[in-house]
């Protein structure tokens, strides 16, 4: 871990509620310990975040995010049904969508069983690396 | 024109084309890896879509994602800044097949400009003077002494495979030759399993002289003046200059159509540079390679031939004819580089990125910044040091010094050590000041210019 | 040359007074109120003297405190830069009594040029075409109607001891004529006790061009073109550009010698500016006044004639003659400036200074950022509201246009309110992209630039 | 880890409002324990400050600072004795000593009556604009 890594950890822990925070990781191990948690005094944000940047998910719901650039498919094809609806319950492994990158078709799977909950692309528009596809619960 | 152009880079020099760009009216699309989201170029482009993760072959080398990205976004035209992709000859033929214009030249003449070998061959050709050397392999000490008497010494003796060093021997007179020529033939033979050498002469102390041309499809090919980029580490250029002080106009005029024909042998088309060594007596002149795409201290020749490169080379690529000829090309002043790096000179050069916590950029009359740094910002652990080019413009080249000097010490930036420091020095260097530095320069005077420098902060912790 | 200079000002000017000097090896005190003591260029300087608290009459208007410390730090020139004492006669006398070089004109002169009905007779004179009216005064309704006649209508009657706007009457045609000429002589003879009058063309929806010029102590005076200044309001400039491009070649060398005349006819010595108003149709051209000072615009001139002002300043002050003559004079380019001023339009133009939050200035090919703003500094309310300047150069009008739309795009201040979106405006405005601004376009189109500029930051804000 | 990297990491935890911090990696570890945080955590200055900047005076120690800018005279001529030296008990109002602006001599008064602590500038120096000349105790 570098320097510089240890401090955005400390800075991020002081602008957490945090009391206290024990990490370890391989080798490493980090303890932090603060007397009174920043009351949420965020630092304004010198420049606006970036225009197209994937928003970020919300922390209680889990989200299946694009392993790769390129258009996203909803369907194996215009003339079928989606692979996934949302209420569908799904199985770890299951194909959800399509990604397109250069005419190769790329199957998303489901990372474990759950229930998709909230379908957040358009069928054949580009989804940017790491973008959210679906919010879902796992079950 | 073009309408639309993806970035097929980061940090500066995506800022530059998208500058170009913007004052063209041509729509840019931005591609990023997840750790530079929060970059300059990023949050200016018309669309931003991010590729990848921070490593470089999942994002800014990802072929795949930047045609997608390219095709899926609308855009006709992709420029790949320097370094990446940018020399990459079948990214400039899969762009073409996927009807996006690669701004750069055909995969072909990257191809032919990248071989070492078969370039020297047809600059050879073409009348472009190489390092003189044998003609071939050289089967016999003998024919090894005579080709050696012909060049001059001290020469290289090369195996025909070799590479990464080995199978290479210097040397230095004819007494020494035979047993040079029995080693390297042994290691060419233990390493690569192929024996045949050959000769070449070792310039020493040479000068790196480079020249910018620009070609465009209808076959007109014009060079607007040279650079010298004497002042490297490792082939790492540290400042550039244009002109060169030490040509005279008659060698400029010979290395400048030099350039033109290089160009011409490998069917050029767009921006590029012509690299030569030029020998330390400034007499001799040797085609050294080619660089198929814009380069870092491109600017140094938009100061002095009032040109913006970038925009020609958007111009080009949108099929249009240059709008200059050889003789509107004229060279004003003097103008001068200093690439500002996230490293730290007396630590052995070692990379130290991190967050700028203030930052302030020198300004006024004559002069240029070109970075993606902000205040605030993170320079990135994940791609190269470079933070911020700074850039002068006077009428004589020791007014551009002077410029510099005073430029260097309004230049503040805090968070991480860079080389600022090293290049104030260089620029009081007496060896720099008459403008008599050659490759081997800045490895000799290192040591003494990192003793100014370790002198420097010790007297700042006293005060 | 002169060895140590005074800096008797601040903000940018003094900045850029000390980069020149820097430049030229000369030393540089500056000098301070209580409240600019964290300035940058206070930082920079080789010395600085706090000379006294925050309101200028008591430290950049204290002729005592300047003196004492130029003399006291052994100064041999004081550079005055633009405001406070740079345009004052007993200023610069009293320096020279003291042994210190006025960086500027003598005393004499800046009092010739100075007095504007003294200089209104110099200028006839010399040759230099002033605004048309009666010889001297008009005693009857009767001459006032046949110098009328003669200069054509509207015109102006003025008190010849007038002032302040008193005793003044616009006429637009013949008829009106005696009861305006009889309502201005009452009203000059109750506010002055002198009802003389005289009598001058009004100039309709003129602009504002002016013409740099440079003067030795020798005799040699040149001049480096024009700019064009008419987008101002209630005089104040905002975006000033060089060459003006409502000018033939044959009007701007005519001008040009107009002003070279004009700086002849006081005696002139150093950098100073010759203002014309020019006619509605592009014709006639009339001697405004004469500035004795280097002017805050100076740069757009330094961008498209090569040619550094303050430099050319500092070497005249030292004694030396001017190291070009009229022919050496070229204009390349077109350069633009926009001030960018700490003040609301959408609250009237009102004064909004405060702490810079976050800062990040344009850079790139073909820009120059003229301020003494830092990250964090404080912009003081005790003196003007300009900020910044920003510049560029290009090829063409219409780039450079480009290039300035680009750079306002880039430019972010956060802390306080600036006139950057307004000019950003006025850069897509048909009149300005035309080059058909007067001096009474913005007045004329500020409700509707401000519109705009009302209903991009309520869609910001819904955004 | 270098000594550097220490450093580092010990400047940015006293900077931090932190009370402890425990951390090792591979072979080496840290532990760090500050009794207050730097709680006003002034940010640190952005640029150094003024070289000719009037030093700041000591809070408890009042000085009597120059009200214009000119060459202090210790003394009313050469050959004469200073009009103040350290111990000197002055009256308010009675003169410590003379700055000259040119040629204009202007006499500085006691602001109270006080014993003279220490003289801070040398005769025949330039003192600038609210530049401290003696330090100075109230009696």
């Amino acid at each position: 871990m570098t320097n510089q890594e240890i401090f955005d950890l400390m800075d991020r822990f002081q602008r957490s509620s945090l009391r206290s925070m024990k990490l370890s990781c391989q080798d490493f191990s980090i303890e932090l310990e603060q007397s009174a948690p920043a009351a949420a005094a965020a630092a304004p944000e010198a420049v606006p975040a970036p225009a197209a940047a994937a928003p970020a998910p919300q922390p209680e719901n889990p989200v299946i995010s694009a392993p790769l650039v390129g258009t996203y498919y909803a369907a194996s094809a215009p003339d079928q049904p989606p692979f996934v609806a949302p209420g569908d319950r799904v199985k770890k492994g299951q194909t959800v969508c399509l990604i397109e990158a250069m005419k190769m078709m790329s199957e998303v799977p489901a990372p474990c069983d759950c229930v998709i909950e909230e379908v957040l692309k358009a069928n054949g528009a580009l989804t940017a690396f790491g973008e959210p596809l679906f919010r879902y619960r796992p079950c | 024109m073009l309408k639309r152009v993806l970035i097929a880079n980061r940090g500066e020099i995506a800022l530059r084309v998208l500058r170009a760009c913007r004052e063209m009216g041509i729509e840019t699309v931005a591609v990023y890896s997840e750790a530079d989201a929060e970059a300059l170029h990023v949050q200016l482009a018309t669309q931003s879509v991010c590729i990848g993760p921070a490593r470089a072959a999942d994002s800014y080398l990802n072929q795949y994602a930047l045609l997608t990205v390219a095709k899926a976004t609308g855009c006709d035209g992709l420029h790949p800044g320097y370094g990446f992709l940018s020399e990459n000859a079948d990214f400039a033929d899969a762009c073409r097949r996927e009807g996006i214009t690669f701004i750069g030249p055909s995969g072909d003449t990257i191809r032919k400009a990248g071989s070492k070998s078969a370039a020297r061959e047809l600059m050879k050709t073409a009348g472009v003077p190489v390092t003189p050397g044998s003609d071939g392999p050289v089967d016999t000490v003998a024919t090894a002494l005579s080709a050696a008497e012909r060049v001059g010494y001290p020469v290289l003796l090369k195996a025909s495979a070799g590479g990464g060093g080995r199978g290479i021997r210097r040397c230095d007179g004819p007494s020494a030759l035979p047993a040079a020529y029995a080693e390297a033939k042994a290691e060419a033979k233990a390493c690569f399993g192929d024996d045949e050498m050959y000769l070449e002469k070792l310039v020493l102390r040479p000068r790196h002289i480079e020249f910018q041309v620009l070609a465009d499809r209808f076959g007109n090919v014009i060079h607007l003046g040279d650079r010298d980029c004497s002042v490297q580490r490792r082939n790492q250029k540290l400042i550039e200059e244009a002109p060169a002080r030490c040509l005279t106009p008659a060698l400029r005029e010979a290395m400048g159509q030099a350039a033109v024909r290089a160009a011409r042998a490998v069917g050029y088309e767009n921006a590029g540079t012509v690299e030569f060594l030029l020998d330390d007596n400034g007499e001799h002149f040797y085609f050294m390679e080619m660089n198929t795409r814009i380069q870092v201290e491109h600017g140094v020749t938009e100061l002095i031939t009032g040109v913006d490169l970038v925009r020609q080379q958007l111009r080009i690529a949108s099929g249009l004819s240059l709008d200059m000829a050889q003789a509107d090309v004229h060279l004003a002043g003097h103008a001068l580089e200093c690439r500002i790096n996230a490293e730290d000179p007396a630590k052995n050069f070692r990379p130290c990125p991190g967050q700028v916590s203030f930052l302030h950029f020198p300004g006024g009359a004559g002069v240029r910044v070109d970075s993606c740094l902000y205040n605030g910002c993170t320079l990135s652990p994940y791609y190269d040091s470079m933070a911020a080019k700074l850039l002068v413009h006077a009428p004589t080249r020791l007014e551009a010094i002077r410029k510099m000097r005073r430029c260097l010490e309004e230049f503040t930036l805090e968070g991480f050590p860079t080389n600022a420091e090293l290049s104030y020095q260089i620029l009081y260097h007496p060896t720099f000041v008459r403008g008599g530095c050659t490759t081997a320069f800045l490895d000799e005077n290192l040591p003494r210019l990192l003793d100014f420098n370790r002198r420097l902060s010790e007297s700042e912790g006293e005060a």
